[in-house]
């Protein structure tokens, strides 16, 4: 069953980010892009991620992504769209294939030589569950978490104080 | 020595002219001119006053003892390098003294009427009592450095004197070539004082004080390997303030100031400074006989030399310049000789007459409406009867006519030249005094005799000047008659006072000579010797330069007044070669023009600015190693297009390189 | 007042940053912004005064020291501390910071606040850089001080600024790459950032060599010493008036300042080795920068080459290793600071009325403004080194010291051919004043200019009054700086006593008593009197 | 087969290399964004099996760090993207080039 599962999330998800790449259209880009992060959730699912897999719909899915969307439609799509020019000039693309085909002959590689790693064991009770990575998140991690809400914050101000008008910040 | 308020008064001296100056120059135009004028001449007054006061007291200590000093502070004091702001008196610089404010209090009254009405009349006032402090610092400073701080002051002033009517371009520019000038011989000055600093530094013992004249005499053992580059290095800086050769280029070009800085800064005071200070510095002096053959022949050089331009000249005040420069060539001559008494007994005589003289050119000038040039004057003895008298006085003084001051000093260097062993200085001299007399002739003659070659208008406009100017003359016209006689020398039955008054000062550079050497045949030895065995000689001497002045002026007189022919023949001889060489003062101006001047001029735009500082180093180094970088970088170049994607893609090899050496390094 | 007191370098440092946030963020309103800025460089100059009144001058070390431990388990500290010579530097940062910015009361219009704030975000970085004792802490300060004079001069500058600006930031960043090499390594062999401990590790010959040529690059840019000086008669001529103050009053003596206080204590043999052609290469720039500040058409030009002369003045002094021409070298920083500043305020005073600085558009201003010129004239004489005015006494103890020194070859040829310094100056100076001021006002466009305002005098008068305070009582600087500076070049001097007799090597006091002679000093002995 | 920790690393090496070739190809800015998107979407899954691996649930929060961080990110750069597109009406990359020497 999990063996299904993860076949099926790992191959649609691929499938979903090869998509969103090479998707002309911003629109179905971030919808190929939604795709994927829910296949991405499944994925986690099966890692024993509960909490995260939940997170990932809700924050990416819910959020990030309809932000996207929003931005796209706000700037009129069909401007978006034309990318009518040739993506790339045809000498260019083996630049742009070498590093990642490289990398992927070296992973080839490295598990030819060195074979799979198995999971091993069993994780402890109430693993991923939100109550666990709660106890992480305050206690461990507090510091961590309040930088991070720092960030936030920071990028919200930053947010707003790009996307004003320039004449209307209180200090121009 | 404790404290004394007679030492205390020395201050007083120098600063009370700062005030005035400082008073003047701050409310200015504030200031109504009768105050500013009043402040001003009060100012010098007061000095004068308080220097009579501390002459006498020195004149009635014992004469060992004469000196006295008031230390102000510690001016620079660092380590073992201790310069005190301080001032001093010894019987030179009481002499000095007295001359300095007295004849600068009589131009200060002068120049109530001659500057009467100038717009720049409180700003004439600031510069004049500037100067009077330099000056009187100069004077009294205790130490070489303060007597460079005056040096460097009253040349200040000079500058600012000259440029006064600076309106004219040509004013400010002669202005300027008297400063630059007088920079090169400073140049001199400090490199001259750095030595004696560096020479004397080890002997010093504690609490002395590094450029002290006392302490340096006192050391002046310690210096004497190095006496010859000290002298001469400090006699580079005498050449330029007292205008020698070759540095006499400015005093001449000077007279473009207002007439009372001509008499006071350019005739009786400032440039007798490299006098003073060559006679302050004795002790080293004598130390070095071939420092003083030089300053013997430069300045028996100088005043041949400025008495054949003077010769020619037509600007009355360029003819008094010249005849200035030819009396300090005088003095330095004298100094040459070991006779630094005689040499500054010249200064003081010089100061009356040559004050007088500029004074009453002045006046002439004054009547004749800002002429200068003699060739239109003519008949002024008429009109201007005050001026005329106490002129022919100055003149009778200056060509060393019997009884007046000239005549005794001037002898006096004549005979110390001759007795001094180098017969030729004397002949020089000799020469340059008969030429003295003779243009000096020709001055009063085109000046004051025949008729009156100026436009009507500005004859129409010919007055006698106002008492505030006609009463300095006067004064200065006795002090020219009888100032010569408190060193009328021996032979002739006199008590030679002056230089007896000097002598504590000079006795000891003697002592040092005879104590650097061991030998007993000094200046000073020679010269007392002389006076017992030669009387003779120096008889027929008077006799014969008074025999030689009076032919001076009587030959003068001949040729301008009753066959002027004679002048013509004199400028078309050779060609009129020799004249015209006279004329324009031997082209020295013009050689140095063309030799540093304008090729340093040259040499600084062409090469150093545009070539090496905007070509080679901007150019080459700064922008070729720029271009190094391009050349390089025009691989980089490529990578600096602006496109993000290009970056992204740098940085997916960079990664992927990165990984790649990961792997396969572990 | 005591927790200012008892953190008073740092007060000194930041209050100027403090000061540029809240003009930054707060106070944007033109003319609030203006006195928030004049009150705080008021306010840090007050403070500096205590240091000025509470340093102790006989010791000469390091007081008020701060220090706090900051990285790596103190190996780097925050570590702040004052001699003499940082003092009297210091000092002249704070006295010209006020001034600096009241005379851009009317040059600057645009974007006032933001100018401000990097006026007093400059004076923060001077001050650390003039106070820092750890070496990390000194290479962020001297970096600071990089970015706001490039947005002064690339922001509020001339036609050609952007030019000047990338000059002025790529020649200084050059040099200051090799320093942090060479603090880099120090730092290695030392094991901690702190300045005493580099001047503990005992360095062979080979490697004080390199780190001297590393470090003497980057104070050489600054200064700039003769083949490195182009970058700043453009910056000068770019770079709006308070910005050229600051640089020829405070940024230039960075580098005479770093030479004194890092690169050659911690290098005696770099020293040694290359004192030689620092010397000649003072000597060059004193010479060179004179001849062609001389045919420089434009005013502010000829004051930027004259200040490369100056500080050839200077580095020749540092490098004489006398304590006299050190002295003089430090006091001729002040003086230059005094004098040069103000003749930059003063160009900046008729640039605003006339908005060019030819010389041949002027002419005779002398009539129009009669004030100005007698500052001016002031300005210059102090400038060429009247006596009487601060800049005779540096040029005479720097003059006297290298002509003593006995460890440079040739010190007495150089000091005569550095002493035509003394007459080039008196001819460029003299002669830009005679065609800018006298002779007869033939410029139309020049009547009618109005003399100095009574905020220019307030500029202006301060100046004056120091040039000729300094010139009448070096004793005010020379007594504050004395004890420190044997103090801090003990190591360089040192060699002097072991390698010279005292009395065979001076070429005239030979035979004499036998005496002390000058120059030479022992340190340990002195080092226990202090 | 058994599905083991490599299968998941080699998936999400296969997802950031997707993310990463499309930013370099891409030139509309927004995918761009979006690719980093993928790339982080590729990080947080090899978090998270670590975390597996390990049984420590500090990938986990990692993770959620993570989500915060891609939030920030596309907060400010579609805010700096609707800025540039107002001042110059694109957000092809191609045409940026302000930055360019």
């Amino acid at each position: 069953m999990e063996t299904i599962l993860f076949w099926l999330c790992g191959a649609l998800m691929v499938l979903g980010g090869v998509m969103t790449v090479t998707q002309r259209s911003a629109v179905i880009s971030a919808v190929w892009l939604i795709f994927a992060f829910v296949c991405a959730a499944g994925i986690f699912a099966i890692l024993d991620a509960p909490f995260v897999a939940i997170m990932q719909v809700l924050v990416y899915v819910g959020a990030i992504m309809v932000l996207f969307l929003f931005v796209i439609m706000m700037l009129q799509g069909p401007v978006l769209d034309n990318e009518k020019r040739r993506l790339l000039k045809l000498p260019l693309w083996p630049a742009v294939a070498i590093p990642p085909v490289a990398v992927l002959v070296l992973v080839g590689g490295w598990i030819r030589r060195t074979g799979t790693r198995d999971f091993g064991g069993t994780v402890p009770e109430g693993f991923g569950q939100p109550a666990a990575v709660a106890e992480l998140l305050l206690g461990r991690y507090l510091l961590a978490f309040e930088l991070v809400s720092i960030v936030l914050l920071v990028a919200i101000v930053g947010a707003l104080a790009i996307g004003k008008e320039a004449r209307k910040l209180p200090w121009k | 020595m404790e404290s004394h308020a007679n030492e205390i008064l020395l201050r007083w001296i120098v600063l009370v002219p700062l005030l005035g100056a400082a008073a003047n120059g701050l409310l200015n135009r504030r200031l109504p001119k009768q105050v500013s004028g009043l402040l001003a001449c009060g100012a010098v007054g007061v000095s004068f006053a308080l220097s009579i006061v501390v002459f006498l007291r020195l004149a009635g200590m014992p004469v060992a003892e004469r000196f006295l000093s008031d230390t102000v502070t510690t001016w620079i004091g660092f380590g073992r390098l201790q310069v005190d702001l301080a001032f001093a008196l010894d019987p030179l610089n009481a002499v000095m003294a007295l001359v300095v404010t007295g004849v600068g209090f009589l131009i200060h009254v002068y120049s109530l009427g001659y500057m009467a009405h100038d717009a720049g009349f409180q700003r004439f006032f600031a510069y004049l009592n500037l100067f009077i402090f330099a000056m009187m610092t100069l004077v009294l400073g205790e130490n070489l450095l303060m007597l460079f701080v005056g040096w460097e002051g009253v040349g200040l002033c000079s500058y600012l004197l000259i440029s006064f009517w600076f309106n004219d371009e040509a004013n400010a520019a002669a202005g300027k070539k008297a400063f630059i000038v007088n920079r090169i011989g400073d140049f001199g000055f400090l490199l001259g004082m750095f030595l004696i600093g560096v020479t004397v530094l080890p002997h010093l013992g504690a609490g002395e004080g590094l450029l002290s004249f006392r302490v340096l005499q006192h050391h002046a053992g310690a210096l004497a390997p190095a006496a010859t580059a000290i002298c001469l290095l400090l006699f580079l800086g005498a050449t330029g303030k007292s205008a020698q050769i070759p540095l006499f280029i400015w005093l001449p070009d000077a007279m473009a100031g207002p007439t009372p800085v001509s008499a006071l800064i350019h005739a009786a005071t400032m440039v007798t400074a490299g006098v003073y200070m060559v006679a302050r510095m004795n002790f080293l002096f004598v130390l070095s006989p071939a420092a003083m053959n030089v300053v013997a022949i430069v300045g028996a050089a100088t005043a041949i030399f400025a008495a054949t331009i003077a010769l020619t000249q037509n600007d009355i005040k360029k003819v008094l310049a010249y005849s200035t420069v030819s009396q300090l060539g005088y003095m330095m001559l004298a100094c040459g000789v070991g006779a630094f008494a005689v040499g500054i007994f010249h200064v003081m005589t010089h100061a009356f007459f040559k004050a007088l003289l500029f004074l009453g050119s002045g006046s002439v000038i004054h009547a004749m409406s800002n002429e200068q040039d003699m060739r239109v004057m003519g008949g002024l003895r008429k009109k201007l009867p005050v001026t005329w008298w106490t002129f022919l006085v100055g003149t009778l003084a200056l060509a060393g006519i019997f009884p007046l001051a000239g005549f005794f000093s001037k002898d006096e260097i004549l005979w110390k030249a001759f007795s001094s062993g180098n017969q030729v200085l004397w002949a020089i001299g000799f020469v340059a005094a008969g030429l003295t007399a003779f243009y000096m002739m020709r001055l009063l003659v085109l000046t004051f005799f025949g008729e009156n070659r100026a436009s009507p208008e500005v004859k129409h406009h010919i007055h006698e000047s106002p008492l505030t100017m006609t009463l300095p003359l006067v004064v200065l016209a006795v002090l020219s008659l009888v100032g010569g006689w408190v060193g009328i020398p021996h032979f002739m039955g006199g008590g030679a006072h002056f230089e007896q008054w000097l002598e504590p000062v000079f006795a000891g550079g003697h002592h040092v000579v005879e104590a650097a050497h061991g030998a007993a045949d000094a200046a000073h030895g020679a010269a007392a010797d002389a006076v017992h065995h030669d009387t003779t000689m120096e008889w027929i001497l008077a006799g014969a330069s008074l025999a030689w002045g009076i032919l001076g002026l009587l030959l003068g007189w001949l040729v301008y007044a009753r066959r002027l022919g004679v002048a013509e023949g004199a400028r078309r001889l050779a060609g009129g070669f020799p004249y015209r060489l006279l004329e324009h003062k031997y082209y020295v101006d013009e050689a140095y023009e063309a030799t540093f001047i304008r090729p340093g001029y040259r040499l600084s735009k062409t090469v150093l600015w545009k070539w090496i500082d905007a070509g080679l180093i901007d150019g080459i180094l700064v922008n070729g190693s720029a271009l190094v970088v391009a050349v390089v970088g025009s691989v980089v170049r490529l990578f600096q297009n602006g496109m993000v994607r290009f970056y992204a893609w740098s940085i997916t090899v960079g990664v992927t390189v990165f990984v790649l050496y990961l792997c396969f390094s572990g | 007042m005591d927790f200012i007191t008892d953190h008073i370098l740092t007060w000194v440092t930041f209050l100027p940053l403090l000061g540029s946030l809240l003009i930054w963020t707060v106070f944007r309103r033109d003319t609030i912004a203006r006195l928030v800025a004049l009150g705080v460089a008021l306010a840090d100059f007050v403070l500096s005064l205590h240091l000025w009144f509470h340093y102790e001058p006989g010791r000469g070390d390091d007081q008020f020291i701060e220090r706090v431990p900051w990285l790596l388990n103190g190996q780097i500290s925050y570590h702040l501390g004052m001699d003499g010579i940082s003092l009297v530097l210091a000092v002249l940062t704070t006295f010209l910071g006020p001034l600096v910015i009241l005379s851009t009361w009317k040059a600057v219009k645009d974007r006032v606040p933001d100018f401000l704030g990097f006026v007093l975000f400059l004076q923060t970085a001077m001050l650390g850089t003039f106070f820092a004792r750890d070496m990390l802490l000194f290479y962020v300060f001297w970096e600071a001080m990089l970015i706001p004079m490039y947005f002064i001069i690339g922001v509020w500058g001339g036609q050609r600024r952007i030019y000047a600006a990338v000059k002025f930031f790529i020649f200084t960043m050059v040099g200051s790459v090799f320093m942090l090499v060479g603090i880099l390594y120090l730092y290695f062999q030392a094991g901690s950032m702190d300045l005493a401990d580099f001047l503990a590790v005992e360095l062979a010959r080979g490697p004080q060599l390199w780190l001297f040529a590393a470090f003497i690059l980057a104070f050489a840019i600054k200064v700039p010493v003769f083949p490195l000086h182009t970058w700043l008669p453009d910056a000068h001529v770019e770079a709006p008036t308070a910005g050229s103050v600051i640089l020829a009053g405070v940024l230039l003596k960075m580098g005479t300042y770093g030479m004194v206080r890092f690169a050659m204590p911690l290098f005696p043999e770099g020293v040694a080795a290359f004192a030689p052609l620092m010397s000649i290469l003072a000597v060059i720039g004193i010479i060179y920068g004179a001849l062609v500040a001389m045919v420089q058409p434009d005013v502010k030009k000829l004051v930027a080459y004259s200040s490369v002369s100056h500080l050839g003045f200077v580095v020749l002094g540092l490098f004489s290793l006398t304590p006299a021409g050190v002295a003089g070298g430090v006091f001729q920083m002040l003086a230059h600071g005094l004098s040069t500043g103000a003749l930059f305020l003063l160009v900046g005073v008729v640039y605003e009325r006339r908005h060019t600085r030819e010389i041949a558009e002027f002419g005779g201003l002398a009539h129009e403004m009669p004030a100005y010129a007698t500052v001016f004239m002031i300005a210059t004489l102090a400038s060429i080194g009247l006596p009487g005015l601060a800049g005779f006494v540096g040029e005479f103890m720097i003059l006297f010291g290298t002509f003593g020194s006995e460890t440079l070859p040739h010190a007495r040829l150089l000091t005569v051919l550095a002493a035509t310094g003394v007459v080039l100056g008196a001819i460029y100076m003299l002669w830009m004043y005679q065609r800018v001021f006298l002779g007869k006002l033939s410029n139309e466009k020049n009547k009618g200019l109005g003399d100095l305002s009574l905020r220019e005098f307030v500029v202006l008068v301060p100046l004056v009054v120091f040039m000729f305070w300094l010139g009448v009582r070096p004793g005010l600087v020379l007594d504050k700086i004395e004890a420190s500076i044997e103090r801090t070049l003990a190591p360089v001097m040192a060699p002097a006593v072991d390698n010279h007799a005292p009395q065979g090597s001076h070429a005239l006091g030979d035979g004499a008593d036998g005496g002390p002679v000058f120059v030479v000093r022992d340190p340990e002995k002195d080092g226990m009197n202090q | 087969m058994e599905v083991t920790l490599t299968h998941y690393l080699v998936l999400a090496t296969l997802l950031f290399l997707t993310g990463m070739t499309g930013f370099v190809v891409r030139r509309n800015a927004i995918v761009m964004l979006m690719c980093v998107e993928l790339m982080l979407c590729a990080v947080n899954i090899v978090f998270v099996a670590f975390s597996r691996l390990h049984g420590d649930g500090g990938g986990h929060v990692f993770v959620l760090m993570n989500f915060a961080v891609a939030a920030a990110e596309a907060a400010i750069g579609l805010a700096i993207l609707v800025e540039i597109f107002r001042r110059r009406r694109t957000v092809d990359v191609d045409d940026l080039k302000a930055l360019m020497e």
